[in-house]
């Protein structure tokens, strides 16, 4: 039944994907329930997956029949098991979420959004699911094209964001595919599993030296690792809520991964060690990646571009467990991946109720919100105290296993700056909590927002919006509870057996 | 595989390419762009890969070069640099 | 030294072109050139796949049998070019050509917006009305 | 040493977390359901904690596992003496807090009393939690939790000084909290344990100069609550907070929590031995002695009556840290009992300085002139607690200090008994104008010169932990057995180290 599961997590949505057109042909309002209907499917494949893979260890399924080294294999193992269940229950929780907002904000395009939103999925899904290094390529362009289009339909100044996006974008694509290439002339051979074999009698050769040159860059400029993160802001900041809320934790996580899958599966970790300082780079970048993030997001006075500048700071710290290159720090940086994702879920969802609901992003104008829409503020309260590092949310936890890689690495420094992002997130959070929860601190704020003195009604944002939201944040507290459970039965495995 | 021909080829494939990014009319430079992608089918088939070659000119030269008037008429024809 | 850039110049003219599409993506301030200098990145970049394949003395991977099960003789692997990079080139191309087109709607929205296609002048425009 | 395994640890913490969920569910509209919630969570508290004290004077623990990490990493709730000492103070105050709160919110008419009391409870379930942590992972969960916990509290006012105090609060403990995760990280990584262990567990874990870093660091993060100088600098704005919760973040909880942590780590995670052979004890004794003298002083120069007991908090809170630093038996006796002591005592101040605020709205020591006749028994309360805190037999705060000045002579360290000594004259100093004045002095002209005191719901609890520190002070193991668990932690600590 697994076998069947890993193909249908594909198909399903990208066939679907097709039929949206002609579902809103009929009648526009069908095309919400029928993505929500649709990506129920991918997170019960990808549920039966992770359970196939944690009962019987990994497995991989041929697409058409074909053996791996020619056919496209999908290899799954507890590494993307894991991050499949990731990103197919955020797309549908994301899903849910946007019936509102796309209603309001892109009444005349909700057609092509849903068709373009599980284009997206399929893209995302692919990369994490295949096993063949080109295939990886083009569900890697799956999900940029419809990112490129869905960025394009946001608010003023989208498509200028998008189409700096694309030249990048194709540009870390077209690395990647020459880093494919390389490989390829070293080795004859496109499948991972076959290229971890080849590989380790090559590793002097300068050709995988330039392969490896090519896909990290490549891989850089995808998942924004500064200072190849200059499109990501305008991109993901100018995106309907609805895109950005989808695309910002999981285009960037789902980089992370490629990242980890090719630097310690397709080559052996001490490849990417010892015979490649890429780490040392990697890493430093990272910590520049983390204050230039955190120091750009102090400037904004608009809440969805000072998130979007904290996700910059969020990706460093993956790239730091990574970089650490050793057990506990890669343990950090998978349980990471989910973490942030969910984090960063809950927030963009949060400022998407916010917009929908008072249509302002600007963080003084959040006045008496508390009052307004409580659930939506405890959300926001309970994942922006994550962030900070506050116990038993799950960012405390993801941070304890990256300052332990850190410190059995001995590179203090980046230790320092993991603890110092949290102390500037906790500003950058606890700046908007003032602005929401309490009275303005200047009485000049007052009269300029035009409020009524008299009661502050209730004005909640809608029950498709809550629900998500509240999924997400009760995660943020689950997550960081059984994130030992979640470690001891699946992150364990994922992390490559070498360390 | 002719390395005279296959020479010639890649120098009009570079003039093209150099050319394209260069003309200040836009119209002219897309075409100029049309010109370097069926040198580069010229070129590929020269070098043994026909359907590489078969798609480029269709998709490539042909698709895209329709597509890059389009948008040119809908657009500016004329570049600062 | 000369022989070794001689034996490899098809890998050469790749790098050359990618760098002028690089050029025209980064210095050009149109908006179409930046579009051109991408498409020249991308076939210079299938060029490079292409040549992967080249073998000296070897010809198009079509065999010259008739059909299934009338091979009467053994195929001589070595007298065939390397088919697999132009199957996935096959791919790069549809996928470049949908990139192509994504950006050009993308460039049609910004000169409705705009009126215009030179960056210099959008960052300006964007600049004065405080966006 | 026997284990007992039961969940009662956990009930005791998280019967407050359920309360004050109900709170947040009751609402406004009805404030005497949800001040039940709080009276009732605070009952069931005190009394599951009061259940578990025969055991643990048995000499056993008891011990609950929440969940497991890692091996070695767990959350999870080991109760000793020392733990259940902390335990007790906290949970038999909050009572009276409680009370005392009802009494102070409705007599000020205060806005966003629901949030008050949600947070007020959420700080009981942290503060219990740290008290029965059984290693530093669980503890630093729980101090985080107290943090943001407290935040909310000292924000109360939505002023602009309120808001102000409140972003200084979270700076340091914020600060704190990193520099503490850094640290137990290192420690983990060089132990692959964090389990308190009394004497210490860290010995001949790493080169002295990595563990006196360490020490250093530990000291600093739980230093910053403790209000050790130099990091105290929070406390005092912090002031602006509602009374009752300067009464249970200067007295109980947050300060406390602080201390707990600082005793924690010289006693259970480095261990008198270890300390003793790295050379740090003296170090550390000194700039608490430091605290103490600087403290007392800046405490004679605030005419701001809860800025004043602040600084005599962060005086008495170094006097803690300092009987523990010294690592004799006499000093660690007097060191942890203070605790208790100073609990009851400081508490009472607090809500002496509460019940003048809800009724005559003074906050200042110079308005406080012959307001003791209007206000017997608050200004009553409030002597014995000064007396007490100055250390004049026969109240609680005696047995401390002179268990703490037998402590400074065992070490041999004459220095510490005059410092000890001038931190008593400087209480004397700053603490009986205060009695003089309000007690001989002519009133003011806005002082009613009949019997008007403040709501009962006020005046009973301050009357009460008055008394009860008296009754320490003549019978230091009446109630809580406050004095056996104190040497039955000493015991534990000296037997091992």
């Amino acid at each position: 039944m697994a076998e069947q599961f890993a193909a249908l997590i594909i198909v399903v949505p990208l066939i679907s994907s097709l039929l949206v057109p002609v579902i809103g042909w009929g009648q526009k309002k069908l095309c919400y329930p029928w993505v929500v209907a649709v990506l129920v499917v991918p997170l019960i494949c990808s549920l039966g997956i992770l359970n196939t893979v944690l009962t019987t260890g990994k497995f991989s399924y041929r697409l058409g029949g074909w053996a791996p080294p020619w056919g496209i294999e999908y290899a799954i193992d507890h590494l993307n098991a894991f991050v499949l269940v990731i990103v197919s229950f955020i797309s549908l929780m994301v899903a849910i979420h946007s019936k509102k907002s796309v209603e309001k904000e892109l009444s005349e395009k909700t057609v092509p959004f849903y068709t373009l939103f599980l284009l997206l999925v399929t893209g995302l899904l692919g990369i994490v699911i295949t096993g063949d290094a080109f295939n990886l390529f083009v569900f890697l362009e799956i999900a940029s094209l419809s990112c490129y289009a869905l960025i394009a339909i946001g608010e003023e100044g989208a498509p200028i964001a998008a189409f700096n996006y694309i030249i990048i974008g194709t540009i870390g694509a077209c690395f990647y595919l020459l880093g494919v290439g390389y490989l390829y002339i070293a080795t004859g051979s496109l499948n991972m599993a076959d290229l971890a074999n080849i590989l380790p009698d090559l590793y002097h050769s300068k050709v995988i030296l330039v392969a490896f040159a090519f896909f990290t860059v490549g891989i850089a400029i995808k998942g924004g690792l500064f200072p190849l993160h200059t499109w990501l802001p305008d991109a993901y900041c100018t995106a309907p809520s609805a895109v950005s809320s989808l695309i910002a934790p999981l285009m960037t996580k789902v980089a992370a991964y490629v990242m980890i899958r090719l630097m310690f599966t397709v080559f052996q970790p001490h490849f990417s060690v010892e015979i490649v300082p890429v780490f040392a780079i990697l890493g430093w970048l990272s910590v520049f990646a983390i204050f230039w993030g955190g120091i750009k997001a102090l400037a904004q006075t608009d809440i969805k571009r000072m998130l979007v500048y904290v996700l910059v700071a969020e990706v460093g710290y993956i790239v730091i467990g990574v970089s650490v290159a050793n057990r506990v720090g890669l343990t950090g940086a998978i349980l990471h991946i989910m973490n942030d994702a969910v984090m960063m879920t809950c927030l963009f969802l949060v400022v998407g109720a916010i917009l929908y609901k008072t249509g302002t992003r600007e963080i003084h104008q959040f006045r008496h919100l508390n009052k307004k829409m409580p659930f939506t503020m405890a959300a926001f309260t309970i994942t922006a105290l994550s962030m900070c590092g506050i116990p038993p949310a799950c960012g405390f936890f993801s941070k304890w296993y990256l300052i332990q890689g850190t410190i059995e690495a001995g590179q203090w420094v980046w230790a320092a700056a993991l603890l110092c992002s949290s102390l500037i997130n906790a500003v950058l959070f606890f700046r908007v909590i003032e602005c929401a929860y309490l009275k303005p601190m200047e009485p000049a704020y007052a009269h300029n927002a035009g409020e009524t003195h008299g009661e502050i009604l209730r004005d909640e944002a809608p029950f498709t919006m809550l629900v998500p939201i509240v999924i997400m944040a009760a995660g943020v507290i689950f997550l960081g509870i059984f994130s030992g459970k979640i470690i001891s039965s699946v992150i364990q495995f994922a992390v490559p057996a070498s360390f | 595989m002719i390395w005279q021909l296959d020479l010639i080829l890649c120098l009009f494939v570079l003039i093209c390419a150099i050319a394209a990014i260069n003309v200040k009319d836009l119209l002219a430079a897309v075409i100029i762009l049309g010109a370097y992608s069926f040198f580069m089918c010229l070129l590929w088939t020269e070098m043994g890969a026909v359907d590489v070659a078969f798609t480029e000119a269709s998709v490539g030269a042909g698709v895209g070069t329709v597509l890059f008037i389009a948008a040119v008429s809908k657009t500016k024809r004329r570049s600062k640099d | 030294m000369l022989d070794y850039i001689i034996s490899k110049y098809n890998f050469w003219i790749y790098v050359v072109l990618m760098m002028i599409g690089l050029y025209a993506m980064i210095g050009k301030k149109n908006l179409i050139k930046k579009l051109i200098g991408m498409n020249i990145f991308q076939s210079a970049m299938i060029l490079f796949y292409v040549s992967i394949g080249v073998k000296a003395g070897a010809t198009v991977p079509i065999l010259s049998g008739h059909g299934h099960g009338h091979v009467h003789e053994v195929i001589e692997v070595a007298k065939y070019l390397n088919p697999l990079p132009h199957v996935l080139m096959l791919t790069a191309i549809v996928v470049s050509i949908a990139t192509t087109g994504v950006a050009l709607a993308t460039l049609i929205l910004i000169y409705r917006r705009y009126n215009t296609l030179e960056e210099d002048e959008i960052l300006k425009i964007r600049k004065d009305t405080g966006v | 040493m026997d284990v007992i395994y039961s969940s009662r640890p956990l009930w005791a913490v998280l019967v407050s977390m359920i309360a004050a969920f109900l709170i947040l569910a009751t609402g406004e509209k009805n404030r005497n359901i949800r001040e039940s919630w709080t009276i009732m969570a605070a009952l069931a508290k005190f009394l599951i904690v009061l259940s578990m004290v025969p055991v643990i004077l048995q000499g056993k623990v008891i011990e609950y596992t929440i969940v497991t990490f890692y091996p070695g990493l767990l959350l999870q709730f080991r109760i000793d003496a020392f733990g259940m000492l902390f335990g007790v103070i906290a949970s038999s105050l909050w009572i009276l807090t409680s009370f005392y709160s009802i009494g102070y919110v409705r007599g000020l008419n205060e806005h966003a009393q629901t949030r008050y009391f949600f947070a007020f409870a959420m700080c009981l379930s942290s503060t219990i939690g740290i008290a029965f942590s059984a290693n530093l992972l669980t503890f630093l969960v729980f101090y985080e939790i107290l943090t943001i916990a407290t935040y909310p509290l000292v924000i109360h006012s939505e002023s602009k000084e309120g808001i102000m105090a409140g972003r200084k609060y979270l700076a340091y403990t914020l600060t704190a909290g990193c520099v503490l995760l850094f640290a137990i990280a290192a420690i983990y990584y060089m132990t692959g344990t964090l389990d308190f262990k009394a004497g210490g567990f860290i010995a001949g874990s790493g080169s002295s100069a990595v563990l006196i870093m360490l020490f250093a660091m530990l000291i600093m993060g739980f230093g910053v609550k403790a209000g050790l100088m130099p990091m105290h600098e929070w406390l005092p704005s912090a002031m602006v907070a509602p009374t009752p919760v300067s009464a249970l973040l200067h007295a109980v909880a947050v300060v406390k929590a602080g201390v707990f942590g600082c005793l924690r780590v010289i006693l259970y995670v480095f261990g008198p031995g270890l300390l003793h052979d790295l050379g740090i004890w003296l170090i550390m004794a000194y700039i608490a002695s430091f605290t103490i003298i600087v403290a007392g002083f800046l405490a004679l120069g605030q005419d701001h009556l809860k800025r004043r007991l602040a600084f005599s908090t962060i005086n008495n809170l170094a006097m803690i840290i300092l009987g523990a630093a010294l690592l004799t038996k006499s000093s660690m006796t007097g060191g942890i009992i203070h605790m208790a002591n100073h609990a009851f005592m400081k508490i009472t101040l607090f809500f002496c300085a509460g019940a003048l605020h809800v009724k005559v709205h003074k906050d200042y020591v110079s308005q406080l002139d012959g307001i003791g006749r209007q206000m017997p028994l608050t200004m009553g309360a409030f002597a014995i607690a000064a007396i007490g805190l100055s250390g004049i037999p026969p109240m609680s705060g005696f047995i401390s200090k002179w268990f703490l000045c037998l402590g400074a002579l065992e070490a041999n360290q004459i220095i510490f008994l005059f410092v000890l000594m001038t931190s008593a004259m400087l209480d004397v100093a700053f603490f009986f104008p205060i009695i003089y004045n309000s007690f001989f002095k002519k009133p003011l002209d806005d002082v009613t010169p009949h019997f008007d005191e403040a709501p009962m719901f006020m005046v009973i609890p301050l009357v009460i932990t008055a008394l009860l520190s008296i009754v320490f002070g003549i019978v230091p193991d009446a109630f809580f057995r406050f004095f056996s668990l104190t040497s039955l932690a000493v015991q534990n600590i000296m037997g091992v180290g």
